[in-house]
C-alpha cells in the first residue's frame, strides 16, 4: 500500500497540530521581520504563520546546536574539611522527538553529509546520534533553481530524497507527501491525511519540470584531484580570497559545515561548577587552528579558505565518496563580499598546476 | 518657673508636661535644624527686645532642645519678639531663629499660653478691624485695643500731634473687597475650629 | 590553588554585627579554599603568626584576610605572607569592617554581605599571579614647599641628615606666619628669638637651596624621581647683587604701598625688605605701587643702589629641579573676615585681625611695639577680643575649629595688659580649647592674673558709636543677658583656611584635600604625614589646624619619612602595573594617547608596532586597560579577568 | 512706564505723606503707578503672628487681583507689606499649602502670580542714577544724612533679595547722586521696635532711641526712612524715644521719597512735608540750586578717595 | 551566588581606590549607617572601569550599578576620571536603546574625606534602585517580534558614474598604478546587480572597475591589513570618513595611501531590492539611471524607481568629502544630510524600555554569531583579537545564549562609540537582517549631543572624543544627590 498522502494547503495547520499533539516539537520556516527579511526554522505553535520559502539558515542546529552542554561538572566539599573535595559530572540526556517541516532537499542532504563523520566513522557521536534519531525530516521539493544554488552540480537535485524521511511536492491545491524512510512512511500511515492517489502523478510531473528548469550542470568530478594538486599554490588561494573578511557567515549558514569548539565555562554558585560546551566554530577564523603555543598552521585567510574548499570538494569526497556540499548556495548569497564557492571550485578545476606551468615555460 | 530645677529625665513623673518629642515637633513645624544650635548666644546678642525678655532667645532654643515645652511656651519673650529676624541673620548655624520663635508663638496660642495678653489683644484688635473693614483702621484698632486691654490712656500723649498732623484716618477706608476679606476670616475661623475638633477627636481615640 | 581565608573579628568591631564563624564556614566551601578560620585579631602578632603557621601547615599558596580596609592593613598582611614564603601579591583583602560591620546593624544582612565580599576576594585571588617588584634608582634630594616653621624644621632635619634640600617659599622671606608673631604661648617667649636662628641656619646650610618669592609651576614624575618646575617670580631686583643694605627702601618715594608683612597696619615703600631679620635679606619691588613700573619717571632705587641690582625689565624665570621626595608645608591664610557685615565689612579701622595685632605689639613692627589704634594712634584702654570669627561657623561653610585662636587670644590679652597697664580686655568666646601642656593654666592666668573678662557668647555686631569708640553688642550666655561694651579697639581671632592656591597645588601633586582645602593625610591616625601619593609628605597647618609645637613636630616627622625613604639607593616599584600581551596588540596606540604618565611607548616586535610599558613609570591606574579594545594591555591584578571574576561572582546566577 | 502698585493701608492713613511723595516722585520720574483695584490689607504682623495661613490668604487675594489685572511685577512702598507678599509667594510654592490657602479664598488664586518688589528697587531698576541726577533741580550738597532701612526691607535675606542684608546701600547711592553726604550708619538695619509702640512702649522707645542717638552722634541732619512704621516710631514717637534715652534729638525723619522729591524740585505740599512731626525747616534751608552736573561729580569724588 | 534573601537587591559599586573607596572607609569610620545592598569592587581608578563591566553586571543580573571616583581635577592619576566621565556618560545614555533603564546606572565623585557624601550617595542610589525594583532579565523577557517599515521616505537619486568620468578615473589610476601595490575598487560579482570588491594590481584588473550604486562594500575595511604596502583606494563620502577615522587612530599611514574621490548621490539597498525581485535564476541585463533601475530577469523586464530602493543611511550622509582626497573626480556639490533619524533608530525610539529589550531578545534568537557585522566593519580593527572570542581576557562564554550574543553586540557597539562613521556595513551584511545599526546610530547621536555635534571621520585633525577629555564638560552635568 502506498504511503503517499495528500496535504491540502488549508490543512497544514491541522496536520502540524496533530504532530505536536503526538509529542513532536515541530520546526517550520518562519518569516522574521528585519532590515533584511529572513526565514528561520523555529518551533511552531498553533496559530503561527508558516513560510514555505527556503530558509536563510540551514536547519543543522537541530542536530548540531549552536552550542550544547555536553555535561555539567560540580565540585563539592564540607566546611569542616575544605581541602577534601569530590567532583560530579552530569551529562545532558534529554532529547525530544523533533519534526522538521518544509526544509529543502539541500537542507536534508546536509543531514546525510553530517551523518557520515558523526555516525559512521570510528567514533559514533552520542549527542549527535540521539538528536538525529529523534529527528524526522519532511522536505519540500524545489519548483526551480535559483541564482545562487547548484545542487545539481553536487550530485543531487531539486527533489533528491537523500536525508529526508518524507518528501513533499507542491501541486495545485496542496502537497503530495511521499514517505522515503520507514520512519517517514510510518508517520504518514499513522496520519489522518487522505491518500494521494492520482495526485502522485501530478507531483512527479512537477518534479520533472523543476529538473528541466535548471541551468546547465557543471562537471565537478575532477575537483578532488585538481584541488589536491593545487593545494600548495599559495598564489591561487591568495588571489581567490583577497576579498574574504574571514567572518563565519558561509560556514554558519552551511548545512554541511560541522566544525566545533569545546570549552569549559564556569558557572558561579556556592560550589565550583561549570559546563563543558560544544559550540559552532568556523574554520575561517584565525583562532580555529591557533595552538596553545601561539603557533598557527593556517595563519592567513587564504590557507583557511583552501582548507574549507578542499575539505568540501576534495578530502571529504576521498573519505566518504561524495562532496561535503549540498549546493544550497547560502554561502554565495550571504557572503558580505560576494565570494562565490562555485567560481573558486571551477577556477581550481581549470587552473594549471605547477607542473603544467613548468612544462609550458620549458 | 525660671528658678525651678528642671527634670530632664522624662522617666521621672513631673508636673511639667515635657513632651519627649517637643524638640522634633518644633523642628518639623519650623523646618529648622534645632539640634545644631550650640549656644553661642549670637541670637540674643543682636536681639533688640532682649532687654525685655524673661528668657533669652538662646535659652528658649536650649529649652526646646531639652524638650522643656512648658518652659519654652510660657516664656513672655515669645510675645515680645519684634520679628526683626536679626537672630536669623546672625546665627552661625543658619537657623531661622525668628521662624522658631513664631512657631513657638503659634504653639503657645494653641495651648492658650498667652503670657503677655496685651500683645495678643493688640493683634486681635487689629485683625478684628481688618475683618470688618478689609483694611487696617488705626483709630478702630486703638479703640478696640484700649477696650480689650483696659489701657485707656495708651499713646494719649501722642494724640494731639497725631491728630494735628492728620496722621490717623478718622474713618475707615471704604472699598469693595471688605466683604471678600470678611469671608476669608470666616472660613479661617471655621477651619481653625475644624482642626481643633479633629485634634480632640483623635486624642479621644 | 590552595587558599586560606581569615575572617577577623576585630574584637567586637566586626564580630559585633557579623557572624564571623558563619562567614568562615561559607568561605571554606568556595573554590580553591582549603582552610578558613575566624581569629579575634588578625593584625595582632598572634594573628599574623597564625597566618604564617597556616601557610606552612596547609601548604597555602594564597591568602585572603577579611577585616578592615585594605587601605589600612594591606601592606601589613602582604609582609606577613611574604615572611611565610609566599609572594606578597598572592594576597587579597575583603573589607568587612568599614564597608560592612560599621555601617549596618542587621547581623543577617551583614553576614551575607561579608560572605559575598570574601567570595569576591577569593575569586580575585584565584586570578592572581606572583608579581615581582623592580628596583629603580632614586634621586636623593627633597623638595620642601613652604618656608614656615614646619618647612624650615623639615628642611633642617633633612639637610642635617645629609639630604640636599630644595626649599621653595612663595613670599620674599621664609619664616611664615611665625615670623610675624610677637611672642608665643604659653611661655610668652619672643617668636623672633626662637625662629630667627633657624632661619639663619637655613640660609647658611650648604645642603639647602632656597628659592624665595617663587612658586611651584608643575610637577611630574613619581616617588624617587619627581621633576619640578619652579617659577621664580620677578622681584625687579637682581638678588645676586642685592646686599640687603636697605638704602633703596629709605629713598623710595612711593610710601603708600600696602605692607603685606605687617598686615597692612601701616603703609610701606614700594621697594621693601620684609623685616630686618628676613631670610634672604633681599629687596623686592611691589609692582602695584612702584612709580617706575607704572609709567611714571622715578627709578630712585636704581640710582641709589650701590650694587646696581635694580632691574625693571626682569621677568619671571623657571628652574627645573629633580627630587625624589616632596614635603608640603604650605601653611594657612586667614579667611576673609570682611564678609561679616555685622563687623563692618572691614570699614572700621579699629577692628583688626589678631595677626595685625601681633604686628602692632611687635617691637620690629611699624609702631615699634606700641599698641595704638590705627584710626588715631591713641593707646586703647578697652580692648575687645572676639574669638571664632570665621571658625565654627557652618552658616558660612566653615564648621571647623581653627585650633590655636583660644591660646593666642589669651596671650594677646596678657600682652595687652603688659603693654598698657590701665587697659581692660574682654574676650568673647564660645568654648576655650586649651588641651596642650601648660595651656589651660595659661588661659586661667589671663583671667586670674591679668583680669581679662572672659564672656561666653558671640558678638552680634560691632559699630562705631559716633563718639570715637566702638559699640560691641554681645551676649553673656552664662548670665543670660545681652551685653554691650564700649571698646577702643576690637581684635578679631580670624579663622584659618588652607593657604591660597592649596587646591591647585594639590592637583599638581595629585594629593587629596578636604572640603576646606586642607591636604588629606593617608591615614588620619597612623599615617598623619603621608599622603596618597607615594613620596609626598605633609607638615604643618596645610594638613589641618595646629600650633607651633605640633607644626615643628610634624616637620620633623616628615623629614624622618624622607630620610627613611632615602635610606636606600633604590626603590622597589609597585609591580601592579600594566602588561602588554604583544600577540593581542594591534599597535593602534590608544593606550599611549591616554596614559597620564607617558609610561607606554611604541616599539617594534617582529616588525610590528606594539605597545610597551615602561615599568618604573607606570603608576597602575589601568586607564590603558579600559581603553584597549582588544584587551591587549592588562593591569596586573586588576585585569579584565580579575574584575570580571568579581562581577561574575556577584551577578551571575 | 507703568508699574502695578500696592500702596498698603498706612498709605491711606498714618503715612499719607509717604504715599503723596511716592506718587509725586514717581510721576516726576515718568513712572505711572497703577494701583490694583479693590486691594485689602496684607495682614501685617498680627496676621502672621496668629497664623501663616491667614496671613497668606490675605496676601494671596492681593496677588491674585494683580495677576488678573495682567501684572507680572507688583511694587509696594511698605517693607512690611512686601515681606508678607513675598513670604506668601514662597509658601504658595508648596502645593498642599496652596490648597489650604485656596480653600480660604472665594476662588483659587491664579496659577502664576506676579513677582513683588519694593518701589525703591523698582525705581532704581527703571531710572539710572545718572538720569536721576539729571532730573534733579536742587542740590542736596551740604546735607549730612543717614539712611535707615529698618529690619524688614532686607530680612530674611533669601526672601527679600535686597542688597547686602548687613549693609544695604541703595538709598545711599540715590542720595549721593543728588549731592548729599551719606554717613556710614551701622544701625541702618537695626529694628526700631516695630508695632510694639502700642502694647509695649519701652521696646519701641529704646530701640528707636538707640537708632536716633547714633544718628545724632554722627552729626546727621536727618535720618532718611523708607518704612511707614519705622518712620512713625522715629518721628511721631521721637519724644517717647527722647524720654527713654534721656536726651533730646530733634532729628527729622523724612521718607526718602520726600528727600528725592525736594531734589527733583517738587513742592513741600506735594510731598506732604507738613505731616512730619519733627520739622525739616533747618534742612530745607540748606538746599541749593543745582550747579554743575551732579551725576559726574558724585562718582568722581568717590574714585579719588 | 544565590539569589539575594530578604528585600535586598543586587547593587554593584565600582570604587576607585584613592578617593571613593576611601570615602566609603571614612563613612564606615564615622559609623554612617547605609543600606546593605551595595557590594563594592575596588578598582585603582574610575578610569579603569570599562563600561563593559557595567553592562556585564547589568546583563548578568545586577539591579543597579554605581561607579564612583575622585572629583574631577582630583584624580590620583591626574586624568583618569576625566576619561571615565566621558565614557560613563556615553554609557548611561546608551542603556535605554538596549531596553535598560538608565536609572539603574549612575556614576559620581566622592572624595576620601566625604564620608557623609558617600552615605548620601549609597542611600539615595539604593533607594532609587528599590523604587525601580528587580531588573528585568534579558533572557526572561518576552520576545517582541514587531515588524516595522525599515524603508525611509527617500528624496534622492542614486549614484551613476558617467562613462566619461569612469574613464577619467581609470586613467588616473593607470597613471598611478606603477607606484602602487594595488588599488581598491569594485567590480561585477555573481551577476550585474551584485558588485564585489576589486583589487587592482594590473591594467587588466582595471578594465573590470565599476563604481555605481550597486557597489556597497566599504573598501576601507581592507586598509589596515595592507599596512606597509602602498595602496590606492576609491572613496565616496562614507568611505572617506572611515579613512579619516583610521588615520586619526594611526591604524593606517597617510603616506602609504592614495585617495581617489568620487561623488556619490546614494547607493541601492540590495537586500530590499532582492526581496522585491523574489527568487530568480538568471539576471540577464541591467540598466541604471539616477532614477530608474531596469532589469531583465529570467526573460522578464522589471523596472524599479531607484528612489524607492535608496539606502536609508544615504539620507543621513553629510555628503561633503573630508579633506583627504589626493584626486577628485566629478561634481561634489548639491548633497545635504536629511535631519531625519535612521529608520532603525526611529523604530526603537518608538518602543518603550520593555519592548526594546523584548525586541533585542527576539533578534538575538536569530543571531548566529557569524560575526559578519564585525568583520565587515572598517572600524573593527582588533581583527582576530576580539575580546568576544578570546579566552584571556575571558569576557564571554562560548554559550550561544541570547544573553551572550547580545553582549557581543554590545561590545561591538560600545567599541565604536565616537568612532562609527555610519557606513552601515554591519547591518547590511547581517544574513538574518538584524537592525544593529540602530545601536551605532544611537551612539552617534549621543556623541553628537555630548561633544558639540562631533561626527566621526569628518575632521582628520580631531581626536576621537572618548580618547580625550576636557576639564570642564559643556554637556555633562554632575548629578545632585540631594
Amino acid at each position: 500500500m502506498s504511503s503517499d498522502r495528500f496535504l491540502a494547503h488549508t490543512a497544514i495547520g491541522d496536520f502540524l497540530e496533530g504532530l505536536v499533539q503526538t509529542g513532536y516539537t515541530v520546526y517550520c520556516p518562519q518569516k522574521e521581520p528585519g532590515v533584511r527579511q529572513s526565514v528561520i526554522f523555529a518551533p511552531w505553535q498553533k496559530g503561527l504563520p508558516i513560510s514555505l520559502e527556503k530558509a536563510t539558515v540551514a536547519p543543522k542546529h537541530l542536530v548540531l546546536p549552536q552550542s550544547e552542554v555536553l555535561f555539567r561538572y560540580s565540585k563539592h566539599k564540607e566546611s569542616a574539611e575544605p581541602a577534601k573535595q569530590s567532583l560530579t559530572l552530569d551529562a545532558n540526556e534529554i532529547f525530544t522527538p523533533t519534526l522538521l517541516f518544509a526544509s529543502r532537499p539541500c537542507d536534508a542532504r546536509g543531514f546525510a553529509i553530517l551523518d557520515r563523520p558523526f555516525l559512521q566513522g570510528l567514533f559514533r557521536d552520542p549527542y549527535y546520534a540521539r538528536r538525529r534519531e529523534a529527528l524526522c525530516v519532511v522536505s519540500l521539493t524545489c519548483p526551480s533553481g535559483c541564482a545562487t544554488c547548484f545542487c545539481h552540480w553536487t550530485g543531487a537535485g531539486p527533489s533528491s530524497p537523500e536525508g529526508s524521511d518524507i518528501l513533499m511536492t507542491e501541486i495545485a491545491e496542496g502537497f503530495v507527501l511521499q514517505g522515503i524512510t520507514d520512519k517517514g512512511k510510518e508517520l504518514l500511515l499513522a496520519s489522518k491525511l487522505p491518500e494521494a492517489g492520482e495526485k502522485s502523478q501530478e507531483a512527479t510531473k512537477a518534479r520533472k519540470a523543476a529538473w528541466q528548469s535548471l541551468s546547465p550542470v557543471q562537471d565537478l568530478s575532477t575537483a578532488p584531484q585538481k584541488l589536491a594538486e593545487i593545494f600548495a599554490d599559495q598564489a591561487f588561494w591568495s588571489q581567490a580570497t583577497q576579498a574574504c573578511l574571514a567572518c563565519g557567515a558561509c560556514t554558519y549558514l552551511c548545512p554541511t559545515c560541522y566544525c566545533f569548539n569545546i570549552t569549559d565555562e564556569s558557572l558561579d554558585g556556592e560550589n565550583e561548577q561549570g559546563v563543558r560546551l560544544r559550540s559552532w566554530d568556523t574554520c575561517m577564523a584565525k583562532q580555529f587552528t591557533e595552538e596553545a603555543s601561539g603557533h598557527n598552521p593556517r595563519p592567513d585567510k587564504a590557507q583557511r579558505m583552501r582548507n574549507r574548499i578542499s575539505h568540501k570538494f576534495s578530502s571529504y569526497p576521498e573519505n566518504w565518496g561524495s562532496f561535503s556540499c549540498s549546493g544550497c548556495g547560502r554561502c554565495v548569497t550571504h557572503c558580505p563580499v560576494g565570494l562565490d564557492i562555485r567560481e573558486i571550485v571551477l577556477k581550481a578545476i581549470h587552473a594549471k598546476t605547477a607542473q603544467q606551468n613548468e612544462k609550458e615555460t620549458s | 518657673m525660671m528658678n525651678k530645677t528642671l527634670c530632664l529625665n522624662s522617666a521621672l513623673p513631673t508636673k511639667d508636661s515635657n513632651a519627649p518629642n517637643f524638640s522634633q515637633k518644633v523642628a518639623a513645624l519650623s523646618q529648622q535644624a534645632i539640634h545644631t544650635c550650640y549656644q553661642c548666644g549670637n541670637c540674643s546678642a543682636g536681639c533688640p527686645a532682649a532687654f525685655a525678655y524673661d528668657l533669652q532667645v538662646n535659652q528658649i532654643m536650649r529649652a526646646v532642645q531639652l524638650n522643656q515645652e512648658d518652659l519654652a511656651l510660657s516664656a513672655k519673650s515669645l510675645w515680645l519678639c519684634l520679628g526683626c529676624a536679626t537672630c536669623s541673620l546672625r546665627c552661625p548655624n543658619a537657623i531661622d531663629v525668628a521662624r522658631v520663635m513664631e512657631t513657638l508663638r503659634h504653639l503657645a496660642r494653641q495651648q492658650n499660653k498667652i503670657t503677655v495678653p496685651v500683645v495678643e489683644k493688640f493683634w486681635l484688635s487689629f485683625l478684628n478691624c481688618l475683618r470688618a473693614f478689609g483694611r487696617s483702621y488705626e483709630i478702630g484698632t486703638m479703640v478696640l485695643y484700649m477696650l480689650r486691654s483696659l489701657r485707656l490712656t495708651t499713646d494719649l500723649d501722642l494724640a494731639p500731634q497725631a491728630l494735628a498732623k492728620a496722621k490717623l484716618g478718622l474713618l475707615p477706608h471704604t472699598h469693595a473687597g471688605r466683604a471678600a476679606v470678611g469671608r476669608i476670616f470666616t472660613r479661617f475661623a471655621e477651619s481653625e475650629a475644624q482642626s481643633k475638633r479633629d485634634k480632640e477627636a483623635s486624642s479621644c481615640n | 590553588m590552595r587558599i586560606g581565608v581569615f575572617i577577623c573579628h576585630c574584637g567586637s568591631n566586626i564580630a559585633g554585627t557579623v557572624d564571623c564563624a558563619q562567614v568562615a564556614a561559607k568561605a571554606a566551601l568556595f573554590p580553591d579554599v582549603v582552610y578558613a578560620t575566624d581569629p579575634m585579631y588578625t593584625c595582632a602578632e598572634p594573628g599574623q603568626a597564625a597566618i604564617e603557621e597556616a601557610i606552612h601547615s596547609h601548604k597555602l599558596d594564597g591568602v585572603v584576610v577579611a577585616s578592615c580596609s585594605p587601605r589600612m592593613h594591606e601592606p601589613t598582611f602582604r609582609k606577613t605572607v611574604e615572611r611565610a614564603g609566599l609572594n606578597p601579591y598572592m594576597f587579597e583583602m575583603a573589607n568587612i569592617r568599614e564597608h560592612v560591620s560599621w555601617i549596618g546593624r542587621d547581623i543577617e544582612a551583614n553576614t551575607r554581605k561579608a560572605t559575598e565580599l570574601v567570595r569576591l576576594a577569593v575569586e580575585k585571588l584565584r586570578h592572581n599571579r606572583p608579581l615581582q617588584a623592580q628596583e629603580f634608582p632614586i634621586t636623593r634630594r627633597v623638595l620642601i614647599i613652604g618656608g614656615g616653621v614646619a618647612g624650615i624644621q623639615a628642611a633642617l632635619d633633612c639637610a642635617d641628615g645629609g639630604i640636599p634640600v630644595v626649599l621653595v617659599e612663595r613670599e620674599a622671606t621664609i619664616g611664615g606666619k611665625m615670623a610675624k608673631l610677637d611672642k608665643t604661648f604659653p611661655t610668652v617667649d619672643c617668636s623672633a628669638c626662637i625662629l630667627g636662628p633657624k632661619m639663619v641656619d637655613v640660609a647658611q646650610h650648604p645642603l639647602i637651596t632656597l628659592y624665595a618669592h617663587a612658586e611651584i609651576e608643575a610637577i611630574s614624575g613619581y616617588v624617587g624621581n619627581f621633576s619640578v618646575s619652579i617659577r621664580q617670580r620677578t622681584t625687579y631686583v637682581d638678588w645676586s647683587k642685592c646686599t640687603g643694605c636697605g638704602t633703596c627702601t629709605e629713598k623710595c618715594p612711593s610710601k603708600k604701598s600696602y605692607d603685606h608683612f605687617n598686615e597692612g597696619i601701616a603703609p610701606t615703600t614700594a621697594i621693601t625688605i620684609a623685616f630686618p631679620q628676613a631670610i634672604p635679606k633681599k629687596a623686592v619691588i611691589n609692582k602695584d605701587f612702584c612709580r617706575q613700573l607704572n609709567g611714571k619717571k622715578c627709578a630712585v632705587c636704581a640710582k641709589v643702589c650701590p650694587t646696581g641690582a635694580i632691574d625693571f625689565a626682569m621677568e619671571d624665570s623657571f628652574v627645573t629641579e629633580n627630587v625624589g621626595s616632596i614635603v608640603v608645608a604650605t601653611g594657612y591664610d586667614l579667611m576673609d573676615w570682611t564678609i561679616y557685615g555685622q563687623y563692618g565689612h572691614g570699614r572700621y579701622p579699629d577692628v583688626i585681625t589678631s595677626l595685625a595685632y601681633e604686628r602692632l605689639m611687635n617691637a620690629s613692627g611699624p609702631t615699634g611695639g606700641h599698641i595704638v589704634r590705627p584710626s588715631d594712634g591713641k593707646e586703647p584702654k578697652s580692648v575687645v577680643f572676639v574669638q571664632c570669627v570665621g571658625s565654627r561657623d557652618p552658616a558660612i561653610g566653615r564648621p571647623y575649629c581653627s585650633g590655636f585662636c583660644c591660646m593666642y587670644t589669651a596671650k594677646q590679652a596678657i600682652l595687652t595688659k603688659d603693654h598698657i597697664q590701665d587697659s581692660q580686655s574682654y574676650v568673647f568666646y564660645m568654648d576655650i580649647r586649651a588641651p596642650g601642656k601648660m595651656y589651660d593654666e595659661f588661659t586661667r592666668r589671663a583671667q586670674e592674673e591679668y583680669g581679662t573678662h572672659y564672656i561666653r557668647g558671640r558678638v552680634s555686631q560691632i559699630f562705631p558709636d559716633g563718639q570715637g569708640q566702638l559699640t560691641v553688642l554681645g551676649m553673656d550666655t552664662l548670665l543670660g543677658r545681652p551685653v554691650e561694651i564700649k571698646a577702643d579697639l576690637v581684635v578679631l581671632a580670624v579663622g584659618i583656611e588652607a593657604s591660597r592656591g592649596a587646591r591647585e597645588l594639590a592637583e599638581k601633586l595629585r594629593i587629596s584635600y578636604d572640603a576646606y582645602g586642607f591636604f588629606l593625610e593617608s591615614h588620619v591616625k597612623l599615617k598623619p604625614v603621608e599622603t596618597n601619593t607615594a613620596g609626598v609628605f605633609l607638615a604643618g597647618v596645610c594638613q589641618g589646624a595646629k600650633d607651633i609645637p605640633a607644626s615643628v613636630a610634624q616637620g620633623s616627622a616628615a623629614a624622618a619619612k624622607v630620610l627613611t625613604l632615602f635610606a636606600r639607593e633604590t626603590l622597589a616599584s609597585n609591580p601592579q602595573i600594566a602588561q602588554v600581551t604583544a600577540k593581542r596588540c594591534v599597535g593602534c596606540g590608544k593606550c599611549l594617547r591616554c596614559c597620564p604618565f607617558g609610561a607606554i611607548k611604541s616599539s617594534l616586535v617582529k616588525g610590528e608596532e606594539k605597545a610597551e610599558v615602561i615599568a618604573t613609570m607606570c603608576q597602575g591606574c589601568g586607564l590603558c586597560t579600559a581603553t584597549c579594545p582588544q584587551g591587549a594591555i592588562q593591569l596586573a591584578h586588576a585585569t579584565d579577568d580579575h574584575i570580571l571574576a568579581e562581577v561574575n561572582a556577584l551577578c551571575r546566577l | 512706564m507703568q508699574l502695578a502698585y500696592f500702596p498698603g493701608c498706612s498709605a491711606k492713613g498714618s503715612s499719607l505723606d509717604y504715599e503723596l511723595s511716592t506718587q509725586a516722585v514717581m510721576a516726576a520720574l515718568g513712572i505711572t503707578l497703577k494701583e490694583i483695584a479693590d486691594w485689602n490689607c496684607c495682614g501685617s504682623t498680627p496676621a502672621h503672628a496668629v497664623s501663616s495661613l491667614l496671613s497668606s490668604a490675605l496676601c494671596a487675594r492681593n496677588l491674585d487681583l494683580a495677576a488678573r489685572a495682567g501684572a507680572d511685577l507688583l511694587a509696594t512702598p511698605c517693607p512690611s507689606c512686601l515681606s508678607n507678599l513675598k513670604a506668601t509667594s514662597k509658601r504658595l510654592e508648596d502645593a498642599s499649602f496652596r490648597q489650604k490657602v485656596n480653600a480660604l479664598l472665594d476662588a483659587p488664586c491664579a496659577e502664576t502670580l506676579p513677582k513683588t518688589t519694593s518701589v525703591m528697587q523698582a525705581m532704581a531698576e527703571l531710572v539710572s542714577l545718572d538720569e536721576l541726577a539729571q532730573k534733579a533741580k536742587l542740590s542736596l550738597k551740604g546735607l549730612k544724612l543717614v539712611a535707615y532701612y529698618g529690619c524688614l526691607m532686607s530680612r530674611p535675606a533669601e526672601l527679600m533679595q535686597f542688597e547686602d542684608p548687613e549693609n544695604p546701600m541703595l538709598m545711599e547711592r540715590m542720595l549721593t547722586a543728588l549731592g548729599a553726604e551719606m554717613l556710614d550708619f551701622p544701625l541702618k538695619t537695626a529694628c526700631c521696635g516695630a508695632a510694639f509702640g502700642i502694647p509695649q512702649r519701652p521696646l519701641t522707645a529704646k530701640n528707636s532711641g538707640r537708632i536716633l542717638e547714633l544718628a545724632a552722634n554722627l552729626g546727621a541732619d536727618a535720618i532718611v526712612t523708607c518704612c511707614p512704621l519705622c518712620q512713625m516710631n522715629l518721628d511721631l514717637r521721637q519724644a517717647q524715644a527722647e524720654k527713654a534715652m534721656g536726651r533730646r534729638f530733634a532729628l527729622p525723619a523724612p521718607y526718602y521719597t520726600q528727600i528725592l522729591g525736594l531734589a527733583l524740585g517738587l513742592s513741600p505740599e506735594d510731598l506732604g512735608l507738613a505731616k512730619l512731626v519733627v520739622p525739616m525747616d533747618g534742612l530745607l534751608a540748606k538746599l541749593t540750586p543745582k550747579q554743575a552736573p551732579l551725576a559726574s561729580e558724585a562718582p568722581s569724588s568717590e574714585v579719588s578717595e | 551566588m544565590p539569589a539575594l534573601a530578604n528585600n535586598e537587591l543586587r547593587i554593584v559599586g565600582f570604587l576607585c581606590n584613592w578617593c571613593s573607596y576611601g570615602g566609603a572607609d571614612t563613612a564606615g569610620v564615622a559609623r554612617a549607617s547605609q543600606p546593605t545592598d551595595l557590594r563594592i569592587i575596588r578598582v585603582p581608578c574610575s578610569g579603569r572601569v570599562d563600561p563593559l563591566f557595567v553592562l556585564k553586571a547589568l546583563l548578568n543580573g545586577a539591579d543597579g550599578v554605581l561607579v564612583s571616583g575622585c572629583h574631577p581635577r582630583d584624580c590620583h592619576y591626574g586624568t583618569g576620571n576625566f576619561y571615565a566621565r566621558r565614557r560613563l556618560e556615553v554609557l548611561k545614555r546608551f542603556l535605554p536603546i538596549l531596553g535598560i533603564d538608565p536609572a539603574r546606572f549612575s556614576y559620581t565623585w566622592v572624595s576620601a574625606s566625604e564620608g557623609q557624601r558617600w552615605q548620601k550617595v549609597v542611600s539615595r542610589f539604593t533607594e532609587e534602585i528599590h523604587a525601580l525594583g528587580p531588573a528585568p532579565r534579558f533572557e526572561a523577557v518576552e520576545p517582541l517580534a514587531k515588524a516595522c517599515s525599515w524603508t525611509q521616505e527617500s528624496k534622492g537619486p542614486v549614484s551613476v558614474i558617467s562613462p566619461e568620468l569612469l574613464e577619467q578615473l581609470k586613467k588616473a589610476i593607470a597613471d598611478k598604478l606603477p607606484e602602487l601595490d594595488c588599488v581598491l575598487g569594485w567590480q561585477e560579482g555573481r551577476d550585474l546587480l551584485h558588485s564585489v570588491p576589486l583589487f587592482i594590481r594590473s591594467e587588466d584588473d582595471l578594465t573590470k572597475l565599476r563604481c555605481d550604486a550597486t557597489c556597497h562594500n566599504n573598501l576601507v575595511r581592507y586598509l589596515p591589513d595592507l599596512k606597509g604596502q602602498k595602496v590606492g583606494i576609491i572613496v565616496r563620502s562614507c568611505e572617506a570618513r572611515s579613512v579619516v577615522q583610521l588615520l586619526q587612530e594611526g591604524l593606517i599611514s597617510r603616506e602609504e595611501l592614495v585617495v581617489f574621490a568620487l561623488p556619490c548621490q546614494g547607493l541601492l539597498d540590495l537586500p530590499r531590492l532582492e526581496e522585491a525581485l523574489g527568487r530568480y535564476q538568471r539576471l540577464e541585463d541591467l540598466t541604471l539611471t539616477e532614477t530608474t533601475l531596469r532589469l531583465r530577469v529570467d526573460g522578464q523586464e522589471r523596472v524599479f524607481q531607484t528612489a524607492d530602493f535608496r539606502q536609508s543611511r544615504c539620507e543621513q550622509c553629510p555628503g561633503e568629502l573630508p579633506a583627504i582626497a589626493d584626486q577628485s573626480f566629478g561634481d561634489f556639490s548639491g548633497q545635504t544630510a536629511s535631519q531625519t533619524l535612521p529608520p532603525e533608530l526611529a523604530f526603537l525610539d518608538s518602543l518603550n524600555l520593555q519592548e526594546r529589550m523584548g525586541f533585542w531578545r527576539a533578534c538575538m534568537e536569530r543571531c548566529i554569531l557569524c560575526h559578519a557585522c564585525r568583520n565587515s566593519c572598517p572600524m573593527c580593527v582588533c581583527r582576530d583579537q576580539c575580546i568576544a572570542e578570546s579566552r584571556e581576557p575571558h569576557w564571554q562564554s562560548a554559550e550561544a545564549s541570547v544573553k551572550e550574543k547580545f553582549f557581543f553586540q554590545i561590545i561591538h557597539a560600545l567599541h565604536l562609540a565616537g568612532r562609527c562613521t555610519g557606513c552601515g556595513e554591519c547591518q547590511a551584511n547581517c544574513p538574518v537582517g538584524l537592525p544593529i545599526f540602530a545601536l551605532r546610530a544611537h551612539l552617534n547621536r549621543i556623541v553628537s549631543e555630548l561633544f558639540d555635534g562631533y561626527q566621526a571621520g569628518c575632521d582628520p585633525k580631531a581626536v576621537p572624543p572618548l580618547l580625550t577629555y576636557s576639564q570642564e564638560e559643556a554637556h555633562i552635568h554632575e548629578r545632585s544627590w540631594e
